[in-house]
């Protein structure tokens, strides 16, 4: 089976893991994600602080080139690139007139009905139904699931009918064996736009989230989305000076959880590639 | 022939400012049919009124048509002038030229061209006005109250009192409402159920008022005056002249774990049960739902324990008849319920509450009795927020509207958490405080002043628990809009008022109009604030829209004297524009065939029929009739006739046609 | 044919009834409406495809209620014609005998005018592929065209009124074309006069016209007024659901939806 | 040469276009002045051969307007109406009386500024369809005659 796939930036850079980890488990599932051909910055850099126009002739262009190359579906692992994608697919279909002005930007034709789907309803649609067979070795852990804010907002659009206690990932982990626990910063701002410009709030906001986590007894804190991961991972000294205390908690992305579980190594998933160690295993 | 008068009002310089007010006299007076004609700058002032009477009398005129403001405005004061100038006030029309044209339209030869063409056909149909009559309808004295609230208590009082029957119908078990469970009331701290307990006693006691509690309206039909109401009395499953309310079963019941209304869900009650220990009528219902016997088929433990054999398992739902003359609407509100707040957890943390069961909380006859306990430990909280504007003035939640009581009631909540926990720390984050009332704002400073509660100006974005405690995320922006975070042990949301469930539907009974959220609708938001946009039905307290007890009480005392003013007349006068069937000589009798198919047509079950016999009493015909009592003057009948027998006053079809004829040919 | 012969003999012998309204021989071939009083008459009675008169008719006219009770001869447009009498309070299921013929011209009996209705159940008005045809033609010409053609369609008529008195859902005692205060149609036969007259009818038959087309093959000019009742039974299909005469559902017209769905008000 | 200034007769309800024409004038909102109003006391009162007189005397377009569904002052008078009008734009289709010059709306009491766009968007429409003569030929057909 193919699948049309949007990697965006972070997973070429700064999340290799989670590119690694998805290719895994959808490679093991015999499902072919096919990348888009020439795809492009999905916008969610500055595009969308300039002008309205490029935030979303850039996200459109990949649609467009998603339809040209035949994908009836889409895969964005990238929470920040779902979330453009799917703005921008709502904001040409409510307005025709910008719709015809970008599809002549483009020179392409824009149907614009391509299903785009993020990293969860992708699992859910292709994997859950066949964790019977897919699903080895169960990820027996306590984990804290954390969803931040690009897959659920803004919620007229997302339409989660839980969108400041979502659960879509707490059941995909307690399909894995794993128990998702009940806590209060599953969508929480991890600080990601001062990510660069001022480290501490980062440790601040991701700091909260993490203590909460570990608080309510967290063995792992499980995130679909490259901007959460970088800040509660690869932040962590800022996070701990915060803290004023050392937290080793683990931050995995569900991809890699599955591969776990699906008894795909943590090299071949790209887990060896975190900063905090992931000190998970599953008894084989 | 005719001989119609035409007066042109310049209405000071509303009408002659874009309207050549002289030649559109002169040009009516040219009209075939028209006695005389006149401009005249105020025709509604007393001179103006005056030379239409003059004209009336000196010229013998037959009809008169008045070119001046919408017939909207002045129509009545107009048919008047005429009538008391001996014409029938029927024969008297209004040409809008002020609303319909000089208003819309700018100073041109157009506009006064607009102007001659209304009047001519004003003038048309005058020609074919006929005199009629107000039409009588004898009223039905006895006005039915729906909701036995403070509202539905209060006007039913009024009403009782100026000598009318009333009665009162109540959903619930005992009347008393939301106000029977409210601790204190502001501004004075006064026992809320120390002065309305006596008030449903008087209800009770009263022989005017016939209390029909846990009931409810099943049907409404008819108009203003004569008003046929379904009630379907629930079935309480006791004898009510059999029990005693010695409230024995109740002791028995084994049932006890169903969250109570009364309460509201923080206390518990049995499966037989009465509300509230001074609840009015004092006997207790079953709700079959929770007991037992009607679950699960065996128990009937209160059966056995009642000294009086007062238990009916088999009595069923009753619907009763009544004839009304007038209908109080006085259903009340509701409030928004905690797990409608996403940001606040979704109703799962049992220490965030709404208002209301903060009343229950700080009321004495609580499940606390009066003590400030939080419900999941029972602990005395140490730190509370409460969250003015939980719901109400936000968009996002579908409530743009202010709920009018939050702030003054959570004010009250604070300053009786101060005095009932001494040391303990409250925290109000607001958005506006809205305080107008009198000595509203004094309280609202007391709280702030006196007893210290901490008001924060600023929303909460976030509520969650962290180690046992409610994080209360929110901005206080006025301190240069820092976000605060308070670990408190207890959150009280005033969560906005909201229609009652079943109100849509309730409104669709009765034919009154609702809003965009579901309360009732007022006749006009300024000038007919009790009324309804169906005459005879009046509205009393929140079904309206959220009020205070003071404001409920007086609106209700409103909607009373309406009742009374309407109960004032033995009979009622109504405009006659209804639909006649035609008749004519034998052998025809009337063109009417008797599809009936005006009867299907007609919204108000108004045409029935009629059996046109000869002396031996033979039927020779069958047309149909229309009861003048039930026909509202829509005229859909008219448009369906298809022998045109079927005409409306006012609006006949020659008229109508003649207007048509009339505006158009201009030249 | 006999078996419906023998029972119309029967009702007379009896005194069931005092008169069969049935076809009989006309003029050269044709057939026409005869009413048997006697028994030894009824065999005068005949069936064929000639007879395509509606003869509800005359259920409503005052000289055949004088007759006395009637029975009738009721092949389907006839029996359709019924129902929407009945339903339109003109017929009762004591005024009158039904001697349904169905479509392979046997006798069809019905012990009440319900149980005419669910037989007609199974026979439902179908209008024709073709003149669902035309129909789509005259809709496609442009609006102009359009109102050309039916001018020069309705040129020939000359109010003789054929097609009022041959439908039998014309029973009104006085029909609005005669009323003249006001004037609602001019008399005269100009073209304003026909236009009005016939799109006024048309809209007295719409949602109730049961599809007989006895009006067209009355018209002595032969004038396709069939086809604007036909146009408009498939609008009210449209519109507001599947159409036939019923007794107690109401009519299309008198009655409405909430939520009957239009384009075209703002 | 001038513009066309077309007739336009509008067919309204008392309770809400009839109110709603009042507020357009009390908040002195302008339209044009070509059409004019007769008042019916509800949609459901107005009778589908007034439209066709209209036309016969020479109107070149109509406005029909009442209360929105679900508020007629009369509960259902609106709802008959709009069955009537559904049909009855249908035959006019079929037989080429031209549709787009009748404009059917719902204007509520509280809509003045809705009710002059309503008012103006007709004009506009009718100036572009212009006099409605194919009809008028056919009325006019009638003068002659009384002329013989």
């Amino acid at each position: 089976m193919k699948i049309g796939f949007y990697p965006g930036c972070s997973l070429t850079g700064s999340s290799r893991e989670y590119n690694e980890s998805i290719l895994a488990i959808s490679k093991k599932a015999g499902i072919e994600l096919v990348e888009i051909n020439d795809w492009n910055c999905c916008g969610a850099t500055a595009a969308h602080n300039l002008t309205k126009e490029l935030s979303v002739s850039l996200p459109a262009r990949n649609l467009a080139l998603a339809e040209k190359d035949g994908m009836e579906e889409l895969v964005v692992p990238c929470a920040a690139c779902y979330n453009r994608l799917v703005m921008t697919q709502h904001e040409l279909n409510e307005n025709g007139g910008l719709k015809a002005l970008i599809a002549d930007k483009l020179q392409m034709p824009l149907k614009n009905n391509i299903k785009i789907l993020n990293v969860l309803q992708f699992l859910e649609k292709y994997f859950v139904p066949r964790f019977e067979e897919l699903i080895k070795y169960p990820l027996a852990y306590d984990v804290a699931c954390y969803y931040g804010c690009l897959l659920v907002r803004p919620n007229k659009i997302m339409k989660d009918e839980r969108w400041e206690d979502p659960m879509s990932m707490d059941s995909i982990m307690q399909k894995l064996g794993a128990n998702a626990l009940d806590w209060s910063f599953k969508t929480e701002c991890c600080g990601a736009g001062f990510s660069v410009s001022k480290p501490e709030i980062v440790g601040e906001l991701s700091g909260k989230i993490v203590r909460n986590a570990v608080d309510r007894g967290a063995k792992a804190i499980v995130v679909a989305c490259p901007m959460c991961h970088s800040n509660l991972d690869m932040r962590r000294p800022a996070i701990e000076s915060y803290l004023k205390r050392n937290v080793d908690v683990p931050v995995i992305y569900i991809t890699e959880a599955i591969a776990l579980a699906m008894g795909i190594t943590s090299k071949e998933a790209g887990i060896n590639r975190h900063f905090v160690p992931v000190n998970l295993t599953v008894n084989r | 022939m005719s001989k119609i008068g035409v007066f042109i009002c310049h209405c000071g310089e509303n009408i002659s400012a874009t309207v050549d007010v002289e030649k559109v006299a002169e040009a009516a007076g040219k009209l075939e049919g028209v006695e005389f004609s006149t401009d005249y700058k105020y025709m509604c002032s007393d001179p103006g009124q005056t030379i239409i009477k003059q004209m009336i009398k000196e010229k013998g005129l037959t009809g008169v048509v008045v070119a001046a403001c919408s017939p909207r405005m002045h129509e009545p004061t107009f048919r008047k002038a005429c009538a008391e100038a001996g014409m029938n006030q029927y024969m008297c029309e209004m040409a809008n030229l002020r609303e319909h044209c000089s208003w819309v339209h700018d100073k041109s030869d157009a506009t006064t061209q607009k102007a001659i063409d209304i009047v001519r056909t004003l003038v048309e149909k005058v020609k074919h006005n006929k005199p009629l009559q107000p039409i009588k309808v004898p009223i039905t004295k006895k006005a039915l109250v729906i909701g036995g609230g403070i509202a539905g208590i209060q006007a039913s009082l009024d009403i009782a009192n100026a000598g009318h029957q009333v009665i009162l119908v109540e959903k619930d078990p005992s009347i008393g409402g939301h106000m029977s469970q409210l601790s204190e009331t502001f501004p004075t701290l006064d026992c809320s159920q120390c002065i309305l307990t006596p008030r449903m006693v008087e209800v009770a006691q009263h022989p005017n008022i016939t209390l029909l509690t846990y009931a409810e309206l099943e049907k409404l039909e008819g108009s203003i005056g004569s008003f046929k109401a379904t009630i379907r009395k629930k079935a309480k499953s006791i004898d009510e002249k059999l029990c005693t309310g010695c409230g024995l079963c109740t002791t028995k019941c084994p049932n006890k774990k169903i969250p109570s209304e009364f309460n509201a869900g923080l206390g518990l009650r049995t499966a037989i049960y009465v509300p509230f220990p001074q609840a009015v009528p004092n006997k207790p219902v079953i709700d079959k739902e929770n007991c037992t016997y009607y679950q699960k088929g065996k128990c009937k433990l209160c059966e056995k324990t009642c000294p009086t054999g007062a238990i009916r398992f088999d009595q069923e739902d009753e619907l009763v008849e009544i004839q009304v003359g007038a209908v109080v609407a006085a259903t009340g509100f509701n409030v928004m319920k905690t797990s409608e707040f996403p940001e606040y957890g979704y109703g799962k943390y049992k220490d965030v509450i709404t208002g209301l069961q903060f009343e229950r909380l700080a009321s004495a006859s609580g499940p606390t009795l009066g003590e400030i306990r939080r419900p999941s430990d029972g602990k005395i909280p140490e730190k509370i927020v409460f969250l003015a504007c939980a719901g109400s003035r936000d968009p996002a939640k579908g409530k743009p509207y202010c709920s009018k009581i939050c702030c003054m009631y959570t004010a009250k909540h604070a300053m009786l958490y101060q005095h009932k926990v001494h040391g303990g720390q409250s925290y109000v984050f607001y958005m506006d405080i809205r305080a107008a009332g009198k000595n509203y704002d004094e309280f609202t400073r007391r709280a702030i002043v006196e007893d210290e509660v901490n008001y924060i100006r600023g929303r909460v974005s976030k509520i969650y628990e962290e180690n046992g405690k409610l994080i209360v995320k929110g901005v206080d922006t006025l301190l240069n809009a820092k976000p605060v975070e308070i670990e408190a042990d207890m959150v009280v949301l005033a969560s906005a008022g909201v229609a009652n469930p079943g109100s849509e539907e309730l409104a669709q009974k009765m034919h009154i109009s609702y809003d965009a959220y579901n309360f009732f609708a007022e006749a006009h938001p300024k000038l007919k604030p009790v009324e309804t946009n169906t005459a005879g039905i009046f509205l009393a307290g929140a079904c309206q829209a959220p009020k205070d007890i003071p404001e409920t009480v007086s609106q209700a005392s409103g909607a009373a004297a309406k009742v009374a003013i309407l109960f004032s007349q033995d009979e009622l006068s109504r405009d006659p524009a209804i639909a006649v069937v035609n008749r004519c000589a034998p052998p025809l009798f009337s063109t009417c065939v008797g599809c009936f198919m005006c009867a299907t047509a007609c919204p108000y079950q108004a045409i029935g029929e009629e059996l046109i016999t000869d002396r031996q009493g033979n039927v020779i015909k069958r047309v149909a009739k229309v009861n003048p009592g039930l026909c509202q003057g829509c005229g859909t009948c008219v448009a369906f006739c298809r022998s045109k027998s079927i005409d409306i006053d006012g609006y006949t079809n020659e008229q109508m046609y003649s207007e048509v004829m009339a505006l158009l040919n201009n030249d | 044919m006999n078996e419906l012969i023998k029972k119309a003999a029967s009702l007379l012998e009896s005194g069931a009834v005092k008169v069969v309204i049935g076809y009989g021989k006309g003029s050269t071939d044709r057939t026409q409406a005869i009413f048997i009083t006697k028994v030894e008459d009824c065999n005068q009675l005949i069936f064929d495809s000639r007879c395509i008169q509606n003869l509800a008719v005359y259920l409503t006219k005052a000289e055949i209620k004088r007759m006395g009770k009637p029975a009738i001869m009721a092949p389907l447009p006839v029996l359709r014609s019924i129902v929407q009498l009945a339903a339109e309070n003109q017929l009762s299921d004591e005024s009158l005998v039904v001697l349904g013929v169905s479509p392979e011209s046997n006798l069809v009996e019905f012990e009440s005018l319900a149980a005419i209705e669910s037989y007609l159940q199974e026979h439902k008005i179908e209008i024709d592929e073709k003149y669902r045809k035309i129909i789509e033609e005259i809709k496609s010409k442009p609006v102009s065209e359009r109102f050309q053609y039916w001018v020069k369609e309705l040129e020939p008529c000359f109010k003789c009124y054929a097609c009022r008195a041959a439908c039998p859902l014309c029973y009104c005692t006085r029909c609005t074309v005669e009323s003249n205060q006001p004037q609602w149609i001019p008399v005269a036969s100009h073209q304003l006069g026909n236009l009005e007259w016939h799109v006024m009818r048309a809209m007295h038959l719409a949602g109730r016209c049961t599809d007989c087309e006895a009006c067209y093959h009355a018209c002595p000019m032969g004038i396709p007024l069939h086809l604007l009742n036909k146009s408009l039974l498939q609008d009210v299909e449209e519109n507001f659901g599947s159409y036939g005469p019923s007794l107690n559902k109401a009519n299309s017209l008198s009655s409405f939806n909430p939520d009957d769905k239009e384009s075209f008000i703002r | 040469m001038t513009e066309f200034e077309p007739k336009i007769v509008a067919f309204v309800c008392n309770w809400c276009t009839y109110a709603g024409a009042d507020l357009t004038g009390t908040s002195r909102i302008k339209y044009a002045q070509n059409v004019k109003i007769i008042r019916f006391p509800c949609t459901g009162r107005i009778d589908f051969m007034l439209l066709l007189k209209a036309f016969s005397e020479g109107a070149d377009g109509i406005i029909v307007s009442g209360c929105h569904p679900n508020d007629c002052h009369y509960t259902s008078g609106n709802f008959h109406a709009r069955r009537r009008w559904i049909t009855f734009r249908g035959l006019l289709d079929l037989m080429g009386i031209d549709v787009r010059r009748i404009q059917y709306s719902w204007v509520s009491a509280a809509e003045g500024a809705k009710w002059a766009d309503v008012v103006n968007s007709t004009v506009t429409t009718i100036r572009e369809l212009g006099p409605y003569t194919d009809y008028a030929k056919v009325a006019n057909y009638l003068e002659k005659e009384a002329n013989v």
